[in-house]
């Protein structure tokens, strides 16, 4: 049975975070009279490696089994000062935390009532330590596959660090081609181009072979635990096989034209089509919601490589981890904002990068309207900086940067056009503020403004009006051509993969990371990890680089072979059981089954799949299911402490 | 086991890149130069956006250091030479000598207590003072004591007092009152040659010397500071423990001003921008704010750039909430008032396009940050000091000799969120080398190369 | 007519990746509420028993609050909080059978980054419960 | 309000960068040029606001400012400028650009535009005409005058004098009139007429003696203060030349006369030869200051002065050695020099910035632009 309870407390100050607001030695004083408590302390830090220490030594010298930390959140230290009782000899779960911090100082302004409070929270902590027992982690095998979500700069850069450490990795892009946004985005610092960044990012994965790409193809059912998922990938079909010689008869026949999607609308495609120079895998591909399944591409080809008949097949693989770099959206200015979509001279950046690559609709050449503008704007932070009724609140980073590199490409192509930036702050920060310089040198006109310009459409042209802030007078710009430097937002189909996958998003959409200056590229979710755009805007080199670092959690998680998962799982008491079945229905995880033990139905917990969220022990009419660490006697010891009403 | 990864630099990229490697199962040489592992992290207060007390987030990571059994810690010890190419790298580490033998000493400071001789703390930017033997800080990894050599009586003693003593030795205080014995005052330097499979970079940044700039007047005016001695100032651990107080009269001020691009985005000192000081000095200008609800807090900027996660929503709480003022406008001249050492800024207020002058009881310079000097690695490094990169585009963190990767403040200016994710970039890479010597070595036999 | 230093006291049960984390964000963003609430972790909202309601107000407690991950697709568990709502909207005309005003007990799905909604709750709750005064005794003798 | 009408055709900036704005577009708007500068200190001026002009192309607004005209060329700014983008070159090139924009006739433009050969040609051409139309008019009575071995001011010369004097400085004086129409004169009118002539006097002399202090900066301040007391000097000994007949009666005052004349050469002489001297020099140790100003303007500009100071101390040489033909020599070279210097120089070249100056000091003291504190 249980020990007889001899519990130590240990209350933080968290330097002057907690102390500020919460009087630790008068609460520290009263956790002694408190049942149960043998001592109790303060210190200044309690994470840090003196804090963790005076936690050992009074385990020893007190042969305390029971710790109460009060301190800050569960989230953030309850696996140090785990590992901190574990390193004493006491096992790692009879320890409970009290949130003095985020629940209790950090919220309340008046001292007195906080400290009442903290009072409280670890006369709660104690009661429910005083019942807690020891539970052994489970241990299981692991399987050394990963699977990356998204086959952009991010997925490809860990597809390949994760392959070339040595695990088996399926790389799973929705598009029909590898490459993401930064395939199409034109010129990039030091003269690189987009398209050759991701070039050398594909010459690498085609040629190693623990990577199996999926083009086409998407996640549509996650379920298991980490080392363990179960991933369920529909691969939609290409209508092409690798006959295909991209020598392009079908695209001519084909009757249907869309418009496409890889130049951001600035040029047309047919059904069937290649998506860019460099995609990857090199073939062509036909687009399933615009065919209308004429056959002409089939008879125009010689190679026999299309077969419109091919059907969508879905895998079943069994991963260890999964890393979500789908990447994010650009902003789409709504019809009417800074009269975007009122004249076709006003285009986004995105669209400008794509007149100004090689491969783009005009072959590089900056032709807008049908003639190369003599006076281009560019007006910085559309969609960002709530500047607009539909922008978001915060600043998507790669937007400056972007606009000086193109602003210099055109000025260096077309010296003699007027390019203006309207901005409202510069931030090409670290070593892009040479792009700032060499902007200016390139006679780059650059017009600050704060309250955002209107742009409005007349007989002659574009004009905007702006209010200049550092020369305190309201100008009014004609332009031929006018970008507007638009932001990063989170994905439209954001909230399918948040579905599948269980992920959570923060407040400004994107998906959120377990800490954000620590591990930017961990998901709270054990086993899940974040690479690229899709925590929040980057850029390219940003995104390459939080593509390996997804790699490397990934093998810190999985490089031992196995993983050890929470106990907090369901477990039966036989006797009580009545077999009534009512758990057995409600387990997501269909985890419960019912077996024989001496001639009675009993309902049995399968651990390995049991997520420990405790619905069915809610729901036991006989209290025989309890879920470890959180027994109906555990909460029920912290509502009476949290009422006042037991322990007084 | 694999063949080792050697960290140089035990800031917060170092330890984090330390940790994803003994995660994958890699055996690390952590050398870091001062007596503690933590780097100006563990200098900081608080860290933007979310306000979280740096030591909350760093000790634990620094503990989490001490407990795996494949890292190996060498602190105080600097690296003398580099040679070799990836896969096999030959290094000699020169150990200082600490005079305390590290073994014994359990870090209790009775020492400390004893010490007679008083000299300015680097910890606290020298603002406060330590004693000739020391803890770098309280929550220091290693928590032990070493002797400054220089400072110390009995090791270095000043020529006067030593043809006083003739020959005897001097003080030794420490010595009698250590309760484990652990003062060695003839221990030896000691060079440690090691070979390792990788080497990574975290040599991290310094802050630019603002007495370069001499209209700011900084070292010559008492009450201007640089944003590092600000931050010690406003922690609770630091030489004020935590409450704000003028040099020049020792009572909390009513104005500060925070000037930023101070030596940044200056072709006369440095042309890039150091990133991260405008999000830096409006934390700071937040944490004055709680510390003192009614001092008046202005921040004098060019471009405020607030371009990371949370950034920007900071910058709005902070002009919002906290009421902290802004002012677009370079500070070129700061003058010291005789009467109250206060100081009077020049700028203009492009706002308003004139020239103006205010008065401030306390300025605090945003001040540069450049590259530690890193002269063993055979690496190139650009003129500003930073090591250059291979291929930004290809792997963001290989520099220009194959196997030694950078990380953090070493190859461009910038805050700890890139710093943390270049350090597990690096980590990935450095154990797939490392992983691959061992099949090197054990198939070397059959020929094949791996 | 609220009495005057008559303070109700509430307590919450809220699930560890949503709701919880909201408060946590409430604190780190600094965003004050008042001191009223003791909030008892648990892994998923479907894990709260009717009963640790029940008991709460047989304790002295003036309200209880069961927050949970916003339905459909946010639970952690994929449906727990489907769960919470079914057995709470039932729960609730029990309440009022017991003679415990409807408005002491609410049922709230806060995701991670609503700290905003977290502290209306609170602040509504409490001026609920100021104008209701304290739980009548004969309602929980049972 | 509506936006005032904008043409920002691209070739504004070329001309701004063409009379030596190159740095206009280093510039970020930080505001250290204003910061640093002393006279900024003393007045409500923006030097940075007037360099968005420039770099905007704003012609209407650059028309209407008078800023640049306030700069007295100091130097601070330089230093202080965080992009090198020399703030102090950029406002010379504006007060090229403005006075081009403030002339009428075009000449002006074509003065500012032209290059050093061609201005050097249209002198030598303008000094020739007026040689030969001397010579053609007077040579008869210089050669009576030689025979009679005294050297007299040809009398007969002072009509046409005049009228070239009339012309220039009516030519001047409409362009002053267009910048003060321009610059918005009359209006917005804060401070009274005397108080603000005390104050911009006060202002100035305050400003200039803390300048004084400075080592480089005084010898720049004498050097100028040469020039113009020179100047001064010589245009009171053309006025005295006119009343000549009755000073000359009073015989005992001919040395007085006799000197300043010669103190007038020496000082136009010394003013403008020391700084042409350093510019032309290539070694390092000279001043910024002269590797600064080498607009063609500025050459032409030094060059009248000096070569108006030099023939006028040979003429007094050669007169008071009673070596009278030589002296004629001089001074018809002497004239052919003033006549394109009054016809060219004064209303079109660098020496319009007497009267500009004068305007932008006036106007602004009556707008109250000059700060109260300095003056304490």
């Amino acid at each position: 049975m249980i020990q007889e309870p001899r519990v130590g407390v240990f209350i933080c100050h968290c330097g002057h975070n907690i102390a500020a607001k919460v009087d630790v030695k008068q609460v520290a004083d009263y956790a002694k009279t408190l049942p149960n408590v043998i001592v109790s302390h303060h210190y200044v830090f309690m994470c840090s490696t003196v804090g963790q220490e005076l936690i050992r030594e009074e385990i020893k010298k007190h042969n305390l089994n029971r710790v109460v930390v009060a301190a800050c959140s569960p989230s953030m230290h309850e696996p140090t000062f785990r590992t901190a009782i574990e390193s004493a000899g006491l096992n790692k779960y009879l320890l409970e935390m009290a949130n003095i911090r985020e629940h209790c100082s950090w919220a309340h302004s008046d001292k007195e009532a906080a400290t009442e409070k903290a009072k409280d929270l670890v006369r709660m902590a104690v009661a429910k330590a005083s019942l807690l027992e020891p539970l052994e982690e489970e241990e299981f095998p692991v399987s050394p596959t990963v699977l990356v979500l998204g086959g952009g700069v991010a997925g490809m850069r860990a597809a390949i660090d994760l392959a070339e450490w040595g695990f088996n990795v399926y790389l799973v892009e929705k598009n029909p081609t590898l490459g993401g946004r930064a395939a199409l985005t034109g010129w990039l610092t030091n003269n690189r181009r987009g398209a050759d960044v991701v070039n050398n990012l594909i010459n690498k994965i085609v040629d190693n072979k623990n990577i199996h790409v999926f083009t086409n193809a998407e996640l549509v059912e996650f379920s298991g635990f980490p080392g363990n998922f179960k991933a369920k990938i529909k691969v939609n079909p290409r209508f092409v096989n690798e006959k295909c010689i991209l020598c392009g008869e079908c695209e001519i026949e084909c009757p249907i034209e869309v418009s496409n999607e890889y130049q951001y609308g600035l040029s047309r495609r047919k059904a069937i089509f290649f998506p860019f120079k460099a995609a990857y895998p090199p073939i062509y591909v036909i687009d399933q919601r615009v065919c209308i399944k004429c056959g002409e591409c089939v008879k125009a080809c010689q190679y026999g490589a299309i077969n419109l008949a091919e059907q969508s097949l879905t895998l079943d693989l069994n991963v260890g981890a999964i890393v979500i770099a789908t990447g994010y959206d650009p902003y789409h200015p709504p019809k009417g904002e800074y009269a975007y979509g009122l004249h076709n001279n006003i285009i986004t950046l995105f669209q400008l990068e794509r007149l100004l690559d090689e491969d783009g609709p005009t072959q590089g050449k900056l032709i807008i309207g049908g003639a190369v503008p003599k006076r281009i704007a560019f007006i910085l932070c559309v969609g960002s900086r709530n500047t607009t009724p539909s922008s978001k609140n915060y600043c998507s980073r790669m937007c400056c940067t972007s606009t000086l590199i193109n602003a210099i490409k055109i000025k260096e192509k077309y010296p003699d056009i007027d390019v203006y930036v309207l901005y409202q702050d510069i931030n090409t920060y670290g070593n892009d503020e040479t792009l700032y310089e060499q902007a200016g040198e390139k006679l780059v006109k650059f017009i600050k403004f704060e309250k955002p310009p209107t742009v409005d459409i007349s007989p002659e042209g574009i004009v905007i009006d702006v209010y200049e802030t550092t020369i305190q007078e309201e100008i009014s710009i004609p332009v031929d051509a006018l970008v507007l430097s638009v932001g990063m937002v989170p994905r439209r189909d954001q909230n399918e993969l948040i579905a599948t996958t269980r992920a959570s998003c923060g407040e400004d959409g994107f998906i959120r990371e377990v800490h954000l200056k620590l591990n930017p590229v961990e998901a709270p979710t054990h086993g899940i990890f974040l690479a690229g755009a899709v925590t929040g805007p980057k850029n390219i080199i940003e995104s390459i680089r939080a593509g390996s670092a997804a790699a490397s959690k990934v093998a810190t998680l999985l490089s031992e072979g196995k993983v050890r998962t929470e106990p907090f799982t369901a477990n039966v008491n036989e006797e009580r059981c009545s077999g009534c079945r009512i758990c057995v229905g409600l387990c997501p995880y269909k985890a419960i089954s019912l077996r024989e033990i001496n001639d009675r139905m009993v309902a049995y917990v399968e651990r390995a799949l049991c997520m420990g969220c405790g619905t069915c022990s809610a729901a036991c009419p006989s209290g025989a299911m309890q879920q470890y660490g959180f027994k109906d006697i555990q909460i029920m010891a912290q509502v009476v402490a949290a009422t006042g009403g037991g322990i007084k | 086991m694999s063949k080792p990864v050697l960290v140089i630099g035990g800031g917060i990229s170092g330890i984090q890149a330390t940790i994803d490697l003994a995660k994958h199962g890699v055996e690390v040489y952590l050398v870091e130069r001062n007596p503690s592992i933590g780097g100006k992290m563990a200098q900081l207060d608080k860290t933007f956006p979310t306000l979280d007390c740096a030591s909350c987030i760093l000790t634990p990571k620094m503990a989490e250091v001490l407990r795996y059994n494949n890292i190996k810690l060498l602190t105080y010890s600097e690296v003398q030479e580099v040679k070799g190419n990836v896969g096999d790298f030959t290094v000699k580490i020169l150990r200082k000598p600490r005079y305390v033998d590290w073994d014994k000493c359990t870090g209790c400071g009775t020492c400390t207590e004893r010490c007679p001789v008083k000299v300015p703390d680097e910890y606290n930017v020298k603002l406060g003072q330590r004693k000739a033997i020391y803890i770098e800080y309280p929550q220091a990894v290693p928590r032990k004591a070493l002797i400054d050599y220089s400072h110390c009586l009995r090791l270095n003693p000043p020529p006067d007092l030593k043809e006083k003593a003739k020959g005897k030795p001097l003080c030794g205080a420490c010595e009698k009152v250590c309760p484990t014995k652990a003062i060695d005052y003839n221990q030896q330097p000691e060079i440690i040659e090691l070979n390792v499979a990788a080497i990574i970079l975290a040599t991290g940044l310094e802050l630019y010397d603002a007495s370069n700039i001499p209209e700011y007047g900084y070292g010559k005016y008492q009450n201007v500071y640089t944003n590092l001695e600000f931050e010690r100032i406003v922690s609770s651990t630091g030489p004020t423990n935590g409450n704000i107080i003028r040099r020049s009269d020792g009572k909390p001020p009513k104005r500060i001003a925070w000037i930023q691009c101070v030596g940044s985005r200056d072709v006369r000192f440095n042309h890039y921008c150091s990133a991260f000081c405008c999000m830096a000095a409006t934390k700071q200008a937040i944490l004055a704010k709680e510390l003192l609800p009614e001092v008046d807090t202005t921040i004098y900027y060019m471009d405020m750039r607030a371009f990371g996660k949370g950034f920007y929503e900071f910058y709005k709480r902070a002009m919002t909430e906290f009421g902290v003022k802004y002012v677009r406008g370079k500070v070129v001249k700061i003058t010291e008032r005789q009467d109250n050492k206060n100081l009077l800024l020049f700028y203009e207020d492009t706002i308003h396009s004139y020239m103006k002058k205010d008065e401030f009881d306390m300025v605090v310079l945003s001040v540069a940050v450049r590259p530690n000097r890193i002269t063993a690695a055979p690496v190139k490094t650009d003129k500003g000091g930073f090591i250059q990169i291979m291929d930004p585009y290809m792997d963001t963190v290989t520099s220009t000799t194959e196997g030694i990767f950078v990380i953090g403040g070493a190859a461009e200016a910038r805050d700890i969120p890139d710093s943390v994710t270049m350090a597990s970039s690096a980590a990935i890479k450095a154990s797939t080398i490392a992983k691959k010597c061992v099949v090197e070595q054990t198939i070397i036999t059959s020929g094949e190369r791996a | 007519m609220s009495t005057n230093n008559y303070e109700p006291r509430i307590v919450v049960f809220a699930c560890n990746w949503c709701s919880y984390a909201a408060i946590d964000l409430a604190g780190t963003s600094r965003k004050l509420y008042p001191p009223n609430v003791r909030v008892i972790r648990v892994m998923c909202s479907g894990r709260v028993d009717p009963q640790f309601v029940l008991e709460a107000f047989k304790n002295g407690a003036d309200g209880v609050i069961v927050a949970g991950c916003r339905p459909p697709s946010d639970c952690h568990y994929i449906n727990g909080n489907i769960k919470a709502l079914r057995r709470f909207t039932l729960f609730k005309r029990l309440l009022e059978e017991l003679g415990i005003e409807k408005e002491r007990f609410r049922l709230e799905w806060i995701s991670a980054a609503e700290a905003d909604k977290w502290v209306r709750v609170v602040n509504e709750m409490l001026e609920e419960l100021r104008r209701l005064g304290p739980l009548k005794a004969e309602a929980v003798s049972v | 309000m509506k936006a005032t009408p904008y043409i920002s055709f691209k070739d504004i900036n070329r001309e701004i960068i063409e009379l030596g704005g190159k740095g206009i577009f280093k510039c970020y708007q930080c505001g250290a040029c204003t910061a640093t500068c002393a006279i900024a200190e003393g007045m409500f001026i923006s030097f940075r606001r007037v360099i968005k002009y420039s770099q905007l192309g704003l012609v209407d607004k650059l028309r209407r400012d008078l800023v640049p005209w306030l700069c007295n060329v100091h130097g601070d700014c330089i230093e202080a400028c965080p992009r090198n983008a020399n703030p102090c070159e950029i406002l010379a090139s504006l007060r090229r650009y403005q006075s081009v924009l403030y002339d009428w006739t075009g000449i002006s433009r074509w003065w500012y535009f032209s290059t050093l050969k061609k201005k050097l040609l249209a002198i030598i051409i303008l000094s020739g005409i007026s040689i030969l139309g001397l010579l053609s008019l007077f040579s008869t009575s210089i050669m009576n005058y030689l025979s009679m071995n005294i050297f007299v001011n040809l009398p007969n010369l002072l009509p046409i004098g005049l009228l070239i004097v009339l012309l220039s400085i009516s030519l001047l004086v409409s362009n002053g009139y267009r910048m003060y129409k321009f610059v918005g004169g009359g209006k917005e009118y804060t401070v009274r007429f005397f108080d603000a002539l005390k104050r911009v006097l006060s202002f100035w002399i305050k400003s200039e003696n803390e300048a004084m202090k400075i080592p480089d900066k005084r010898i720049r301040i004498l050097e100028h203060m040469f020039i113009l007391a020179g100047i001064i000097m010589y245009i009171f000994l053309v006025l005295l030349y006119l009343i000549y007949p009755i000073i000359y009666s009073l015989n005992p005052y001919n040395y007085v006369l006799m000197i300043g004349r010669y103190i007038a050469a020496i000082m136009l002489v010394v003013g403008a030869g020391l700084p042409f001297v350093k510019r032309v020099s290539k070694s390092q140790k000279i001043h910024w200051y002269y590797k600064l100003f080498r607009h063609s303007t500025d050459w032409v500009g030094l060059g009248f002065v000096f070569a108006i100071g030099l023939t006028g101390l040979l003429m007094n040489i050669f007169n008071d050695l009673h070596i009278y033909s030589l002296t004629y020599v001089v001074y018809v070279i002497h004239i052919g020099i003033v006549f394109p210097f009054l016809i060219l120089e004064v209303p079109f070249g660098k020496h319009n910035h007497w009267l500009y100056k004068t305007i932008a000091n006036y106007v602004s003291a009556r707008r109250g632009l000059i700060r109260g504190e300095i003056l304490e």
